[in-house]
């Protein structure tokens, strides 16, 4: 087995353990740079595994332990997997860098150690969500990334971040009990544990008929409990709150990459575990077709009823997570990849949009209200430059990472005559929403301030500019580029 | 004696379920969230898992409820005890 | 019904998952839901142990030298509950903690006036 | 109240007093009748009058979303418990040993476990060896845990008055001059008792039901118990923050140590050398022993850290 395989497993507990050794360091600053270490390694780790595995168009499983799939643990790796990874790294990079002053403002001094464990925590948690290949490795992850996710939201400690984190804590264990007796169900008919073998009795069941009614009745309950946890429609008002109150770094990461990984699961058990024709059989898609569909119009109708910057933002990612939602449910293999394009196209722009916010409030003595915030984008070039960029992808403008998402959305639909008239008219009409918010925001930002109202002039965090550099480019990337990316989870996806 | 006991004891958790819904002091809904463990750790060797009975009995009676009680001391909710 | 009553681990498993979840849902007392919450995970955890139990087999502790498959119970659904009631007590004690600092700062453990006086306190 | 009210009230048989109690009527009256409490006006009293005085149309606003909300509620929670009751309906009969989870998997646990692991105690060299890497996501939570219960209620500007300082001071000095004597001298007697019970529970987890878990939380209670009886002040003689940090990181970073090792050596085919003993003894089944340990020293940290942090607000 060529080393380079370990490099997932490697990614993993470089995490984990930087978490456990963070409360042995002598204060924050040092926890920061050792989460700036664990992400980086991650980041290069799964670069260069990326770059092996990519263009060989390879994937392999990796036994955790001495013994192999139907008895241990186990991870499994391919392109789409790699891409994930190496997004989730670069993206908790620099959600650390663009967001590390606000850290050190919001949380108190003595705590800051124990912030950065959570943020270590979730990233290996996410990382491990997009490579395990055991179901109920995935429980026990997706029950870390939900206390280090509350605890992120609550590290601000202000009144309205504590109120937030409960009803994000309520929503969340609800979704994982939901999720814990899905899996527990699943266990008792098939009787595995692990994906590959799972996939074998499912399509058995599938096959002789056998113990169909339980087995939508786990398709429900975990698609249920993760669509809880990741904000789909009906249930998605814990997010604004909670996103739209935490500190930055929080904010970014939250809606970034949290939501995201347990969308990648279940693209990932739709794929491995239930295949994809037996989901279509059992109409689960049309349900999440649609509850995307009106996830898109729900999140940005709330959006443009917000003055608050950062709520408004967060009401977008509802939006924006409605997209994926409705990708997943055309239930085809473009559509999905589509929903996995949008996910990173969302990943790197939101986390963005959040941290050139922030920088932009941090002259205007943190009023995150819209209307004070008037002429700040010449306080802050840069900031102002980052979310005029993120603004314009996420409504999809040609060339902005945003447009290429929704022209892949558009051509998924072709084959499918019922969904492509709701997908083209929601997608038209969602364009024109998010345009209705975004395009004051900005234009508040670069009109000139009145005479009183300009806050004085904010010297640019050297942190701040790299990672606002770094999304721009990226944003351009996928916005130019897509191509590439495109095959590459095309591949990935035929190999899962 | 064994088929009596199979059936009275799930019957009980739910009666302590419930009652634990229905009660309207806090410290009330405490102590029957406990016997519920200690009757679940009773399940749990009829049903032949003694490491769960050793370990409900010891996190789900004693540590849950430990914390549980000192919640409601801290949230002023025990009244009518000499605590208060 | 009779499937039920031979089943009746399992029946009384779903209930107390119906109560714990309507507990998590609508109690307003914060410290009812958390209950709610460690109700509706152990009903999931009796449900998937009474799954592993087989009539008559032996606990997963070997007995003498060779290990005979019929002659023990399922040892799987026992390491998963355990690790299971590791994660409830742990995020117990994470919402406990949490309830004490909404009560210090609200003086009242009722969700509904909570949020009230947060969005008050928003207006302000 | 009126009179006759009262009369009444004091006419009550001891079982109706205690029907009462458990109904939680009896907010006022002890279960046994004692010196009558003195009337008191707490906080909450007030905090109930500025609520009413709290805007009408902003209520309305949250009462109809509110019974919207309790509406949905209830009927998807029917909805899943009648679904769910659907489900088991078609499940395999309880007991039966044609159960589809019992296949090739449990088969090679139960008799192939002894051998591959070295463990008697089939859970343990499940949960430990086979599976280990949820194990050890498991410990992470319970790491994670006690660091979200420090970050909420250690003692900082934020959660701490003057007046609760003032009082966490003079509950210190009390604790320092009075001793109960039922308390400590049975504390004396439990304490080393259960410290033993649960570090042979710890020892003998490969051997015998429990391990590291439920052994670590025997341990803590015995730790509490001292706390409580002989005052935070003792305790901190010899487990303070930094104690509490060391040793949990520590125990971790074995844990996570000898695991990475074991998945390391697994995933390439080497070998680990790590000999497994003598099956029964306390000193085999390899890895599974250290682990437990590792285990059983983080959960009785994490225990007595919870205890701290609820009471007092340190460690």
């Amino acid at each position: 087995m060529p080393f380079i395989y370990n490099f997932p497993f490697f990614s993993i507990f470089i995490c984990m353990i930087s978490g456990i050794v963070t409360p042995l360091l002598k204060n924050g600053k040092w926890a920061y740079r050792l989460s700036l270490f664990a992400s980086g390694a991650g980041f290069v780790l799964s670069g260069i595994l990326l770059g092996r595995i990519g263009p060989n168009n390879e994937s392999f499983s990796f036994m955790m332990g001495h013994f192999p799939a139907p008895w241990g643990n186990e991870l499994s790796v391919g392109p789409l997997e790699a891409v994930l990874a190496t997004t989730v790294c670069l993206v908790m990079l620099m959600a650390l860098l663009g967001g590390s002053r606000d850290i050190f403002e919001d949380v108190l001094p003595e705590k800051q150690k124990l912030y950065f464990i959570m943020m270590d925590e979730i990233l290996a948690a996410l990382l491990a969500l997009t490579y395990t290949n055991d179901i109920f490795t995935a429980y026990v992850f997706i029950e870390i990334s939900t206390i280090a996710a509350c605890a992120i939201v609550m590290a601000k400690d202000s009144s309205d971040t504590m109120v937030a984190t409960m009803r994000y804590l309520i929503m969340s264990l609800l979704g994982s009990g939901l999720v814990l007796i899905g899996i527990v169900l699943l266990y008792c008919i098939t009787g595995h544990l692990l994906f590959p073998n799972l996939q074998l009795r499912v399509l058995d069941l599938a096959s002789t008929g056998q113990y169909t009614m339980p087995l939508t009745v786990v398709v429900g309950l975990i698609v249920m409990g993760l669509g809880i946890k990741s904000a789909m429609f009906p249930f998605h008002l814990w997010l604004p709150p909670a996103h739209g109150s935490a500190t930055t770094a929080s904010s970014s990461v939250l809606s970034g990459l949290v939501v995201k990984g347990y969308i990648i699961l279940m693209i990932r058990l739709f794929y491995k575990v239930f295949t994809i024709e037996v989901i279509r059989e059992l109409r689960v898609t049309n349900m999440i077709f649609l509850f995307g569909l009106a996830g898109m119009i729900i999140g940005s109708v709330g959006a443009i009823k917000e003055g608050h910057i950062k709520r408004m933002l967060a009401y977008s990612s509802v939006a924006q997570l409605g997209y994926v939602f409705m990708g997943i449910g055309l239930g085809t293999d473009i559509g999905i990849v589509a929903a996995c394009f949008q996910i990173l196209v969302h990943a790197c722009t939101k986390p963005m949009l959040f941290s050139c916010a922030s920088a932009l409030s941090a002259g205007r003595h943190h009023n995150k209200k819209l209307h004070a915030l008037r002429g700040a984008a010449y306080e802050n070039k840069l900031a102002g430059v980052g979310f005029t960029v993120g603004a314009l992808s996420m409504i999809g403008i040609p060339l902005f990472a945003g447009f290429a998402a929704k022209v892949l959305f558009a051509s998924a639909t072709m084959a499918q005559p019922v969904k492509m008239w709701m997908t083209l008219l929601t997608l038209a009409l969602s364009t024109v929403l998010n345009a209705l918010y975004y395009i004051p925001a900005v234009t508040v930002l670069w009109s000139r301030p009145e005479e009183g109202e300009a806050g004085e002039k904010v010297l640019v965090h050297p942190a701040f500019a790299v990672s606002t550099v770094v999304f721009i480019t990226a944003v351009f990337f996928l916005g130019i580029c897509y191509q590439p990316v495109v095959t590459l989870i095309q591949n990935g996806l035929a190999l899962l | 004696m064994r088929l009596i006991l199979e059936l009275i004891l799930p019957a009980l958790l739910i009666v302590c379920a419930l009652a634990v819904t229905f009660s309207k002091r806090l410290l009330v809904s405490v102590v029957i969230y406990t016997s519920f463990s200690i009757i679940m750790s009773v399940i749990w060797v009829l049903l032949e898992s003694p490491d769960l009975a050793i370990t409900e009995a010891a996190v789900g009676a004693g540590v849950s409820g430990l914390l549980l009680i000192y919640t409601l001391k801290k949230i002023h909710a025990l009244k009518g005890t000499s605590d208060e | 019904m009779e499937h039920l009553l031979i089943n009746h681990y399992e029946t009384a498993a779903v209930i107390l998952f119906g109560i714990g979840f309507l507990n998590l849902l609508l109690q307003n007392n914060l410290v009812k839901k958390v209950i709610g919450f460690g109700i509706m995970d152990s009903a999931v955890y009796l449900f998937l142990a009474s799954q592993g139990y087989i009539v008559g087999r032996l606990a997963p502790i070997l007995v003498g030298e060779v290990a005979n498959a019929a002659d023990y119970i399922n040892p799987i659904p026992a390491g998963l509950v355990l690790t299971g009631i590791v994660v409830s007590v742990s995020v117990t004690a994470f919402s406990l903690a949490l309830i004490q600092r909404l009560y210090q700062k609200y003086k009242t453990v009722n969700f509904d006036e909570i949020v009230q006086l947060a969005r008050q306190k928003g207006d302000e | 109240m009126s009179k006759m009210a009262k009369i009444k009230k004091e006419k009550q048989t001891a079982w109706q007093r205690f029907c009462a109690w458990v109904n939680g009527d009896t907010a006022d009256r002890p279960l046994m009748p004692a010196d009558p409490p003195a009337p008191r006006k707490t906080k909450t009293d007030k905090n109930k009058k500025q609520k009413t005085v709290s805007s009408r149309k902003e209520g309305i606003e949250l009462n109809r979303f509110g019974s919207i909300y309790r509406i949905c509620a209830v009927l998807i929670g029917v909805a899943v418990v009648t679904v769910l009751m659907v489900t088991v309906l078609q499940l395999p009969l309880f007991g039966s040993p044609d159960n589809p989870a019992v296949n090739e998997v449990v088969e090679r646990y139960v008799e192939k476990g002894l051998e591959e692991t070295g463990a008697v105690n089939m859970v343990a060299g499940m949960i430990l060896d086979y599976r280990a890497f949820d194990t050890f996501g498991e410990s992470s939570v319970l790491f994670l845990a006690v660091t979200c219960v420090t970050m909420l209620l250690m003692r900082d500007k934020n959660n701490t008055s003057k007046d609760e300082d003032l009082l966490t001071a003079r509950e210190h000095v009390i604790e320092g001059y009075e001793e109960d004597i039922i308390l400590t001298k049975i504390a004396r007697l439990l304490i080393p008792c259960a410290l033993v019970y649960g570090i042979y529970v710890v020892l003998n987890g490969h051997i015998s039901p429990g391990g590291g878990f439920s052994g670590g939380t025997i341990m803590g209670s015995a730790l509490i118990l001292f706390a409580v009886s002989f005052g935070m002040i003792r305790m901190s003689r010899f487990f303070t923050y930094a104690t509490f940090k060391k040793v949990t990181s520590c125990a971790l970073l074995v844990y996570a140590a000898s695991k990475a090792y074991s998945f390391f050596t697994g995933a390439n085919h080497l070998e680990s050398h790590i000999p497994l003993g003598t099956p029964g003894a306390i000193l085999s089944s390899g890895l599974i022993l250290i682990l437990d340990i590792c285990v059983g020293i983080v959960v009785a940290c994490t225990m007595y850290g919870f205890y701290a942090l609820f009471t007092k607000g340190e460690l």
